[in-house]
């Protein structure tokens, strides 16, 4: 049960902004083994595709979009050697400058941590059901490809 | 009846409807749906035809020939704001401008 | 004079623990174009070659040690596509679990900024003057490589 | 006189002190230095032959033939915690065991 609870802190789809160093101590809290975290964090942009941004808007397929982050998670776990994965994304409307999603990965070593972290991210951006709309000033647009 | 889900700039080329009620026969297929989607929805449908929308049963992805059931959960998925799937290649697709 | 008190703060040893979140923010703060943060956070493993670890007691040469991570942010600028880097090392006691070392690069784009950040902590590794003295149940050891 | 900066294992050899003071020649090179060591720290001195434990003058890494000025910052390095020096390969010394 205690581990369902703490899967479910570790792969989160949320409005609310997040911490850094809180997301960090859950993934360092998983064994004294680690020695290396790599983490990734995605900020709002002011230009996208060379087009001024004001807000964005992230809209995300509820239940699909927390399936595949937590394919992500078990499939790093898996595949790379690496001790515990946080994947976490932010919907609604988020300004420049603010956060977006975080992968965080902790490992005995950092080459390790840096590999999996980069195709946690990867994968992130190809798999996952969320959309994105920017507000510019010639008007509102629905992207393919985040900046 | 299938219902199905909308998001991104598939739900505003259907004036913001967040669920299609589509008149469907259990067990048909994919690629029957998306005839009744160019029949009713012939935007919507040209962009499935050409893969740039894909059609999810059930949370995944599906093929032609994924047979559907009035009781299972299919959405409509735009491309991701992360990037394009497989099925699209990178920056082909205009972007969908909104109206408010 | 501004930007000079930035830079110190962009490049620092000291022996207080500090907040990824805080660290993060300097660097976010530099621009409204970055999309992207890469970060390494080095802890203090319970294992280093087989050996149990009690604690670990970094010891640095002050001026010099300042000077070569000072290059390090100074050559990932300038050969890397990245818009901010931030290094910070830790000296004294430090115990199981904590921070040691802290990476945190800005960039435009993901590729860049994981790029960068991996050969910070690696050019840093080598070229630093920081020793580590382990405390094992089997004595105290300097060692020479970090795990 | 020369003073000379001592750092981790290196500081363990030479009972805890921070810093040497070596009578020294203004002018004269890195090399006659590891001489001097050799004479006066033979273990120290053997260290720094095997290029395990590198001198930095005024905080660069040094060679044989860097000219020395009593008024330069002079420091024994051994090999840092990060890993090695080029001129160091890795693994090769033995940890320095320090009693207590």
């Amino acid at each position: 049960m205690a581990v369902e609870i703490e899967e479910t802190m570790l792969v989160r789809v949320q409005a609310e902004d997040f911490s850094v160093d809180e997301e960090i101590n859950r993934v360092r809290a998983r064994s004294t083994r680690i020695g290396g975290i790599a983490t990734f964090l995605g900020t709002v942009r002011d230009r996208s595709k060379g087009r001024d941004v004001r807000l964005l808007t992230f809209e995300h397929y509820e239940g699909m979009a927390q399936k595949k982050l937590r394919e992500i998670r078990e499939r790093a776990l898996q595949d790379f050697d690496v001790i515990e994965v946080l994947v976490l994304h932010r919907y609604g409307a988020i300004e420049i400058g603010e956060n977006v999603v975080l992968i965080v990965v902790g490992a005995e070593h950092r080459a390790d941590a840096f590999r999996a972290c980069e195709w946690c991210i990867d994968e992130l951006k190809k798999i996952t059901p969320i959309w994105k709309l920017e507000e510019t000033p010639e008007g509102d647009v629905w992207v393919e490809e985040h900046p | 009846m299938l219902s199905i889900k909308l998001f991104g700039m598939v739900k505003t080329l259907a004036q913001q409807q967040k669920e299609l009620s589509l008149e469907f026969v259990d067990g048909q297929k994919v690629e029957d749906l998306v005839e009744v989607l160019r029949a009713q929805y012939p935007e919507i449908g040209e962009l499935v035809l050409k893969k740039k929308v894909l059609i999810s049963v059930n949370q995944e992805i599906s093929h032609p020939d994924t047979v559907i059931s009035t009781a299972d959960e299919v959405a409509l998925l735009p491309p991701f704001a992360g990037g394009s799937l497989e099925a699209n290649s990178k920056g082909k697709m205009k972007n969908a401008k909104v109206s408010r």
